[in-house]
C-alpha cells in the first residue's frame, strides 16, 4: 500500500493496464508529449511510444468516434476529454454511437473504450471547464458511468473499466487530482461495478454522494456526529450500474436520506437517487429525501464557485433537517 | 475540378479501361441489375406496408458497384450509409437480412460474423470517425486492408465529416471517403447545401488527394477506388472520391419528389443511367448479350425470390428480445427490468 | 374555435408569428421547398420567401450556431432540427452555448430562439428517429424546455416560445403530429409556461405526463374509472419551468402518484418529477411514487417499439399498485 | 500555397503597402506594445494569485491589430476566440474589464452596450457558426457590416469550424475567418493536428478564398482583412484567412512549454517578432523614432495603470449575483434556490 493521490493513482493504472495488454492505447489532446494536462498521462509515450499514446487534433467528435473505430479492429481504446465540458461536441458519438454499437450490431462488434474526462469545480477554471453533469451520460443506454471519490477507487475502478467489454465513461473529479489521497493498494486491484463504498458507517441518515462531493459528504458526517447524529456516508462509485440494493438496504436502516451532487438540481443525477430511494425505501423513511446540489445555473465564474458548490455547511443542514423533521 | 470519366454517357471508352477479367465486368453488371430490382420489390412491399421506409438506391449502381468490386472483401471493410445496399450484399450480407433491416425486425442488425462489414449508419457522417479508427487501427497492427466509407452529399456538410478527414489525413489511416454526391439532401438541392462546386475540392485541405468521378461510369469508379486502395495499402493514407451521381427516384418511400425535383432534371438524370451506359459498352465489347441478360434476369429473379421467401418465413421477434445486446455484462437493474417487463406481457 | 391536428396547429402558428412579426425566420433542413419531412412548414417558403424559410446544409451545430448569431443580429430565428435524435450533433451550441449565451454576456446579448423538434415512438420509423430524451435539454440552465400534449397547446405553447426573450426547446410528439386532433382558439393564444394543465380532475391518484404521453395516461385514467379509481392526469406542458406548486398541490390532493415517460427510465425526465413529488408532498405521500417509463435500452426497432412505450395497460398497473399501496 | 507578404522578416517591404494614414500606423504599433506589456503585467499579477489563468498574446500582435484595423468599429464586429485581448481592447472592451474576467470576476463578463463585440468563447470553434449567423442576420437586415471570427489552429480541426465555413460559403455571409495559425494547440504542433500543410487551402472546399497570410506582418494583414471586408460588403461572401504566425509565450500560465517546444524553434520565432519588423519599417520610413517610443511606453504604462487601478478597487462580486443573468424571464424555481440561498448564507 502506498499513499497516493487521485492522478497519480490514475496515471500508474493506466501504465500498468498498457503494460499488462498491448491493445490498450491511450488517445487525446496533449495526452503524449506534454503528458496531459494534469499530468495523468505523463511519461506514457516516453515508455510506449506515440503510435500507442497519441495527440490529436482538437476534434472530440473524432477521438471517440475513432475510438469506436480502433474498437473495432481489436484495440482497447483509452481516449481521454480534456475537460467533461468539451464532451458536448463529442455528445452525438458517445450517446448514440459508442454506447449503441453492440446493439446496433446485435453484439457484431463491442466496444470496450474506456473514456476519461475531469470535471468539476473548485479549480478557479475558466467557463466549460467546471461543469459537473452526469445525468446525460447515465441516460445513454449502454454505457456504464464511473466517478471514483477515492485513490484507492480511482485506481480498482479504472483497471475494471479498461477491462470490461461494454464502454465505460470514467469521470475524474477536477479538484480532487491532487487533494485526494489515500492509501492505494499495490498490484493487481480491481473493484466491481455497482457496488456502494460506505464511506462512513453510521444509523440516522444516510448521505449519497460520488466523485467530489464525497469528501464533502464526509466532512458533514463528522461534524454531525460531534452534534451526536450518526451518519452514513455512501459513495456510489459507479452511477450506472447504480447499487439500487446498497442505497436501499442502507435507507431501511436509516428511514433518511440526504442526496449530495455538484451539478445544477433540476434533473440532475441526484433526481434519479432520489427517485430509486422513494420507490425502493418508501416504508421507511422518515423524512424527506432532500438534495444538496448545484443550483439551476451554470457553475459561475471562479470568484463565485466556492458559492455555487455544495459545502459541508449546506449539507449539514440537510442533515439537521432530516433528522428534525 | 475535372470529373474523371473512362465510359461516357453513350457507353464509349474515353479513358483506358482498368483491367478487370469478364468474369468479373459479368458480375457487376449482374450486381447493377439486382440493385435496379431490390428497388422495384422493395418498394412494392413497402407499399403493402411489409417494409418500413425504404431508401431506393437507383441511379447510383455504379458508384456503389464499381467502387465496391475494387476491395479484397477478405481484408478490405465496408463503412456504409444507409443507401448502400449493393456495397453491403457484396461485402457478404444477405438480402433477407437487408429486408428485415427495412420491416425493423431485430434480426435485420445481424452482420456476417467475422465479416468486414459495419452496420448500415442512420446518423449522417457519424460513421466517418470510425471508419478512420478503423482503419488506423488496421494499420497499427500491421492488419492489411483498407476501409471503404460511404456517404452522401449532405452527410459532407456534418461536422463528422470535417473532423474524420482532417484525423485520417494526419495519421495517413488507410481510408477512402466515397461520396455519393447524388445533388440531393432530400429536397435540398448542392447548390444550397455549399458554395463550392465540387466536395473533391475538400481533399487538399486535409492532405489528401481529392477526385472528383462520374460516379455512373462504373469503370472509373473501380478505377479511382483501386487507386485509392492502393494508395492506401502503400501507405499514403487516405483519399476522397466525389461520385457525381444521380439519385433516380425518391429519397425514400416516404418522400414526394415532385415537391422539388424540377421535371426537366429527372430527364436529364435518365440520361445518365448507369446501368444502361455500362450494359452499352458490355455488348459492344462482346461481353452481353441478350442471353446474357435473359440469365442475370432469372438470377435476380432467383436471389429476390428467395430473400422474400427468408423474409416473409422469418418469425415476428419475441418481444423480450428488445433488452438483448445492449451491454455485455447486463447491470442488475436492466435484469429486473426485464423480468417485470416478462411478468407484464403475462398479465395481459 | 376549430378542431385542427397538432402539426396543423404548429404550422398555422408558425405562419401567424412570420406574419406578426417580421423578424421571425424558420430555418432548417428541407424546411423551404418540401415544406418539412411533416410538412409542419408547409407553404412558409411561398409565403415569406426563402431568406425567410430557409433550406439549410445538413448542419445540426451550425443550424443552432447560426441561430445564435442571427438572433444577436436582432432576429427571431426557429430552427427546426429534423429529429430529435439529431440534436445530439448540435449539443454543445445547444446545452453551452444557446442556453448560456445571455449568462456569458451579463444579459448584453439575449437568444431568442425556439428550437423545434419532433421526437417519440410509435410510427416505425428508422434506428434515432424515436428516441425520446428531455432530461439533458432540462438540466441546461438557461434553457426552457416545453413539450406540449395538445393541439392547442401546441399552438399556445409555440407562441409563447416565439416571443419568450429566453432560448426555448419545444417538443413535438412525432406520434402526435396527425393522431392528437383537438380544439383549437382562434386568433391570438398564448399559453402560460410554468402551469400544469389538467387534462382530467380526479381525487384517489395523480398521474403525470406530458407529450405524447398524455394520451396514454388519459386512456389508463378512463380504465380505471371504470375500476372506480378517480384519476387526475397532469400534463406538464413546459418541463422547464416546471409547475412545482402545482404538482404539489395536485399529489397533496390525491396522496398517490404515477409519472409517465416514453424515455429510458434511469436519470430520464421523470426521475426529477418524483423527486420533486418526493420533496414538497411526503407528507401526504400514502404510496411510493411510482415512474412507468421506457426501458433502460434504446428504443428498439419498429417491430419492438410498441413493447417499449409505456401503454395504458401498464399505466393501469401502476395506477392500481398505487391504490392498492 | 503561397504567403502572403508586405514586410518581410528584416522589416524590408516586399510588396505594396495599403492605404494607412500615418496616425493610424503609430496607433497600430502602440497598441501592438500594449500587448506585450499587457502580458508581461497579466502574468505578474497572475504569479501572485490576483488572475487565473493566463493566456498570453505575444508573438500575434500583428495578426491581431492589422485584422482588427482593417474594420469599421461602428458597424463591423469582433467574434474572439480567447486569445484577442488586442482585438476586443480596441474594439471597446476596457482592459480593467479583461483583467476581471481573467481573474474570475462575474464584471469581466460585461461587453461594451450597443457595441459590436461578442464575448470570448473558451469552447473552440463553437462562435464560429455564430459568427456566420451574426454576418448573415446583418445581410439579411440590410445592414451594412462584417464579422470578423478568430480561432486558432487547433480549432479548426473542429467540426463546428466546417460546418461555419460550408454555411457562410452557402449563404454568402460576410464573415473573416481568420486563423490565428500559431502551430500550436497547446502542445500539438500542427504537424501532428492536420495532413495540410494549410488551413487556408481549405477555403475551396467551401467556395471562398483562402489566403496564407505572414501573421507577423501587420501591413499584409491589413491589407488582405480589408479586401476580404470588400469582399464581403459587395455581397461576394466569406474569405478564409491563415495568419501565419508565433506564439513565443506559454499556451497560458498553466503551462509549460519547456515540456515540448523544440529549443531552437523558440530562438527561429525571435527572429520573427512581428513588433521588431514593424518598428524597424516604421523607423526607417520615418514615422517613429526613440521619442515616440519613449511616448508609447508611457501612454502603456497610463493604460494599465489605469485599468490595474480599477482592477483593484472593485469590489469582490456579490455572491448572489450568481443567479443573475441566466433567464430574462426567471423560473419560479430559480427564485426558491435565491432565496434559500440567501438564507443558507445568512445561516452562517
Ligand atoms: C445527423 C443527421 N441529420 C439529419 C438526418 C436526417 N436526414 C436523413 S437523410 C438526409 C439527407 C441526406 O442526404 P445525403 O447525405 O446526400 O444522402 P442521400 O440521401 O442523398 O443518399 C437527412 C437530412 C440524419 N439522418 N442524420
Ligand atoms: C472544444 C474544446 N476542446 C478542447 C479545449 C481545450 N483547449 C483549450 S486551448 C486548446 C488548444 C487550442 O489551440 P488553438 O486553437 O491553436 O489556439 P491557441 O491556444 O494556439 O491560440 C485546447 C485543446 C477547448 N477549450 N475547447
Ligand atoms: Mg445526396
Ligand atoms: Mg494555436
Amino acid at each position: 500500500m502506498a499513499v497516493l493521490s487521485m492522478v497519480e493513482a490514475i496515471r500508474s493504472t493506466l501504465e500498468a493496464e498498457m503494460a499488462r495488454d498491448e491493445r490498450v492505447i491511450v488517445l487525446g489532446e496533449d495526452v503524449g508529449k506534454s503528458g496531459g494536462v494534469f499530468r495523468a498521462t505523463d511519461k506514457l509515450q516516453e515508455r510506449f511510444g506515440s503510435e500507442r499514446v497519441v495527440d490529436t487534433p482538437v476534434s472530440e467528435a473524432a477521438i471517440i468516434g475513432a475510438s469506436i473505430g480502433l474498437a473495432t479492429a481489436g484495440l482497447v481504446p483509452v481516449p481521454e476529454l480534456q475537460f467533461l465540458g468539451f464532451a458536448h461536441q463529442a455528445w452525438h458519438q458517445i450517446g448514440f454511437q459508442l454506447a449503441r454499437f453492440r446493439y446496433r450490431t446485435n453484439a457484431r462488434f463491442t466496444t470496450p473504450v474506456t473514456i476519461r474526462a475531469p470535471y468539476g469545480g473548485g479549480v478557479r477554471a475558466p467557463e466549460l471547464h467546471s461543469d459537473a453533469f452526469e445525468s446525460m451520460l447515465v441516460h445513454s443506454p449502454g454505457l456504464k458511468v464511473v466517478a471514483p471519490g477515492s485513490a484507492a477507487d480511482a485506481k480498482g475502478l479504472l483497471a475494471t473499466a479498461i477491462r470490461d467489454p461494454d464502454p465505460v465513461f470514467y469521470l475524474e473529479p477536477l479538484k480532487g487530482y491532487r487533494l485526494v489521497r489515500d492509501e492505494v493498494p499495490d498490484g493487481e486491484y480491481l473493484v466491481e461495478f455497482g457496488k456502494v463504498r460506505v464511506a462512513r458507517a453510521g444509523d440516522d441518515v444516510t448521505v449519497v454522494a460520488w466523485s467530489g462531493m464525497v469528501g464533502i459528504a464526509e466532512e458533514a458526517a463528522a461534524a454531525a456526529e460531534a452534534e451526536g447524529i450518526s451518519v452514513e456516508v455512501l459513495d456510489l462509485r459507479t452511477l450506472m450500474p447504480l447499487d439500487v440494493d446498497g442505497l436501499a438496504e442502507s435507507v431501511a436502516r436509516t428511514g433518511r436520506a440526504v442526496v449530495v451532487q455538484e451539478a445544477p438540481l433540476t434533473a440532475g443525477f441526484a433526481a434519479e437517487v432520489v427517485a430509486t430511494i422513494a420507490e425502493e425505501a418508501f416504508v421507511h423513511l422518515e423524512a424527506p429525501i432532500s438534495r444538496v446540489s448545484g443550483y439551476d445555473t451554470p457553475i459561475p465564474m471562479p470568484q463565485l464557485e466556492d458559492y455555487y458548490i455544495p459545502d459541508a455547511h449546506r449539507v449539514l443542514a440537510a442533515i439537521r433537517a432530516a433528522v428534525n423533521f | 475540378m475535372e470529373l474523371f470519366q473512362i465510359l461516357d454517357e453513350g457507353g464509349q471508352l474515353v479513358g483506358e479501361p482498368p483491367a478487370i477479367d469478364d468474369a468479373t465486368l459479368v458480375e457487376m453488371l449482374r450486381l447493377m441489375l439486382l440493385g435496379r430490382r431490390i428497388d422495384q420489390k422493395a418498394i412494392s412491399l413497402q407499399r403493402r406496408g411489409k417494409l418500413g421506409t425504404y431508401a431506393p438506391l437507383s441511379g447510383q449502381e455504379a458508384a456503389s458497384v464499381g467502387s465496391v468490386f475494387a476491395l479484397d472483401r477478405e481484408s478490405d471493410w465496408v463503412v456504409p450509409q444507409y443507401r448502400e445496399q449493393l456495397a453491403m450484399l457484396h461485402h457478404g450480407l444477405p438480402l433477407s437480412t437487408y429486408l428485415l433491416q427495412r420491416m425493423g425486425h431485430p434480426q435485420g442488425s445481424e452482420l456476417p460474423k467475422d465479416g468486414t462489414l459495419y452496420p448500415q449508419q442512420v446518423a449522417l457522417g457519424a460513421h466517418l470517425p470510425q471508419a478512420v479508427g478503423l482503419a488506423w487501427g488496421l494499420r497499427l497492427q500491421g492488419r492489411p486492408g483498407v476501409v471503404l466509407a460511404y456517404f452522401g452529399d449532405g452527410a459532407s456538410s456534418e461536422g463528422d465529416f470535417h473532423e474524420a478527414c482532417n484525423l485520417a489525413g494526419v495519421r495517413k489511416a488507410p481510408v477512402i471517403f466515397c461520396c455519393q454526391n447524388n445533388g440531393w439532401a432530400i429536397s435540398v438541392p448542392w447548390h444550397l447545401q455549399s458554395g463550392s462546386p465540387s466536395v473533391a475540392a475538400r481533399g487538399a485541405g486535409y492532405g489528401m488527394p481529392g477526385v472528383r468521378v462520374d460516379g455512373n461510369d462504373v469503370l472509373a469508379m473501380y478505377a479511382s477506388t483501386s487507386e485509392a486502395r492502393r494508395r492506401g495499402l502503400g501507405g499514403d493514407g487516405p483519399t476522397l472520391i466525389e461520385a457525381v451521381t444521380t439519385r433516380l427516384g425518391a429519397h425514400t418511400t416516404a418522400d414526394d419528389p415532385t415537391r422539388y425535383v424540377p421535371a426537366d432534371q429527372v430527364e436529364q438524370e435518365k440520361a445518365r443511367d448507369p446501368i444502361t451506359r455500362f450494359r452499352t459498352w458490355m455488348t459492344a465489347t462482346g461481353r452481353w448479350d441478350d442471353d446474357a441478360h435473359a440469365q442475370a434476369d432469372r438470377w435476380c429473379d432467383e436471389q429476390i425470390e428467395r430473400a422474400v421467401a427468408e423474409f416473409d418465413s422469418t418469425p415476428r421477434p419475441d418481444p423480450v428480445t428488445l433488452f438483448d445486446n445492449v451491454y455485455a455484462d447486463e447491470p442488475v437493474r436492466l435484469l429486473r427490468q426485464r423480468a417485470a417487463f416478462v411478468a407484464d406481457r403475462e398479465s395481459r
